[in-house]
């Protein structure tokens, strides 16, 4: 299936990935998603959305959905 | 209910004026509570010369949408402005505007609170700043509300 | 710390943005806090044409003086402004205006919060509404601040 | 002793007095001072103060202070 992954803030430039789709058979759940796309294992503070809302590590992705991966907001 | 982006300065008593004469309507809101959050020129002890505010776009207006739906439901409020800055700021510019007009105070000091504390807490913004010597680091952490 | 009666009609946010510039330090606030009271046209259920807002005149300026040292006292807040009209006020028109300037969201919100339940509570002002049909009657209890 | 007496909104009107001088051996409280100038009770909810300081209504006066009476405020 294919993703869009997006990364914000201090994650994109710790992983130096920005925004990427992958096409991938092995990908279950957001933490997969990561896993498949980063080789350092996730920041425990890392905030993760599908589809531009919050959900947790282990939500299941589909195809077509869009993940994305930050650190603790600091807006306002 | 409006929710608002600009990547560029703005002054929040003329925004707020504006929106205030066009969209609310005169004579039946008694409480207007306003919250404005500035650019300091420091920061955790150091000197900031500039912020960069980078946003997540489409999840931040889609949060701050159902944010605001929120507080609707939750409080006896007539309307609502959220104006927050992206991009290059400045110290001593505006970074976020949260307006709440209600006939209560009660509801309008409590919606407005509410609204900011969850945007500090959720709201997908993240700042780096540059310092004195032109180094940048990202803030960490939003403080709470506590106090 | 600044408290002033306007017997005429006041815009908030000009008067606001004017203070800022004038006596507030650049860079050094990150969180202002406002509060505006606005004349409704309407109060329990009858339509208000006009408003007189009588006062004591010499206490009214010491009760909001001593408040505004008190609130400066218990939170940490850089500078606070209140302004309140005095006199005939019509529909739409500010009543009043709270600010209050800190380095902290929570101090500015509830230091706000805490001059307007005072003043609402205590400060020597009397309202006389107008109605419709030109009856004139005393306002003769503030609402309390609760939800 | 002289003392300034003053009545504010509905309890000026109710009263028909709005400021006035006296000048009484008899006085010796915030409620002699009511008694010594209206003939009707002092209403429950009424405040006073004496030289523009909220007080009760068995606070004391003395010469050349200024006593105030007025219904709950209503500012704001």
């Amino acid at each position: 299936m294919s993703i869009d992954v997006k990364f914000f803030a201090s994650l994109r430039e710790k992983t130096g990935k920005d925004s990427t789709r992958i096409e991938a058979a092995s990908v279950n759940t957001v933490a997969d998603v990561w896993q498949y796309c980063v080789s350092e294992a996730m920041p425990s503070n890392t905030l993760t959305a599908v589809n531009m809302e919050y959900v947790p590590v282990d939500h299941a992705v589909k195809d077509g959905d869009e993940v994305a991966f930050f650190p603790p907001v600091t807006g306002g | 209910m409006t929710i608002a982006l600009y990547d560029r300065p703005f002054d929040p008593w003329a925004v707020l004026k504006q929106y205030q004469q066009t969209s609310i309507v005169a004579g039946k809101y008694g409480a207007t509570a306003v919250f404005v959050g500035t650019m300091r020129d420091f920061n955790e002890g150091d000197n900031v010369r500039a912020m960069t505010l980078e946003h997540y776009p489409g999840m931040t207006e889609k949060y701050l949408q159902n944010l605001t739906c929120e507080a609707a439901s939750k409080w006896d409020i007539l309307d609502s402005l959220i104006v927050h800055r992206v991009g290059d700021i400045k110290p001593d510019e505006a970074i976020v505007l949260v307006v709440v007009w209600s006939s209560h105070r009660a509801h309008a000091y409590e919606a407005n609170r509410y609204l900011m504390e969850q945007l500090k807490s959720s709201a997908p913004f993240w700042k780096k700043e540059t310092l004195q010597d032109n180094t940048q680091r990202w803030v960490e952490k939003n403080t709470t509300g506590d106090l």
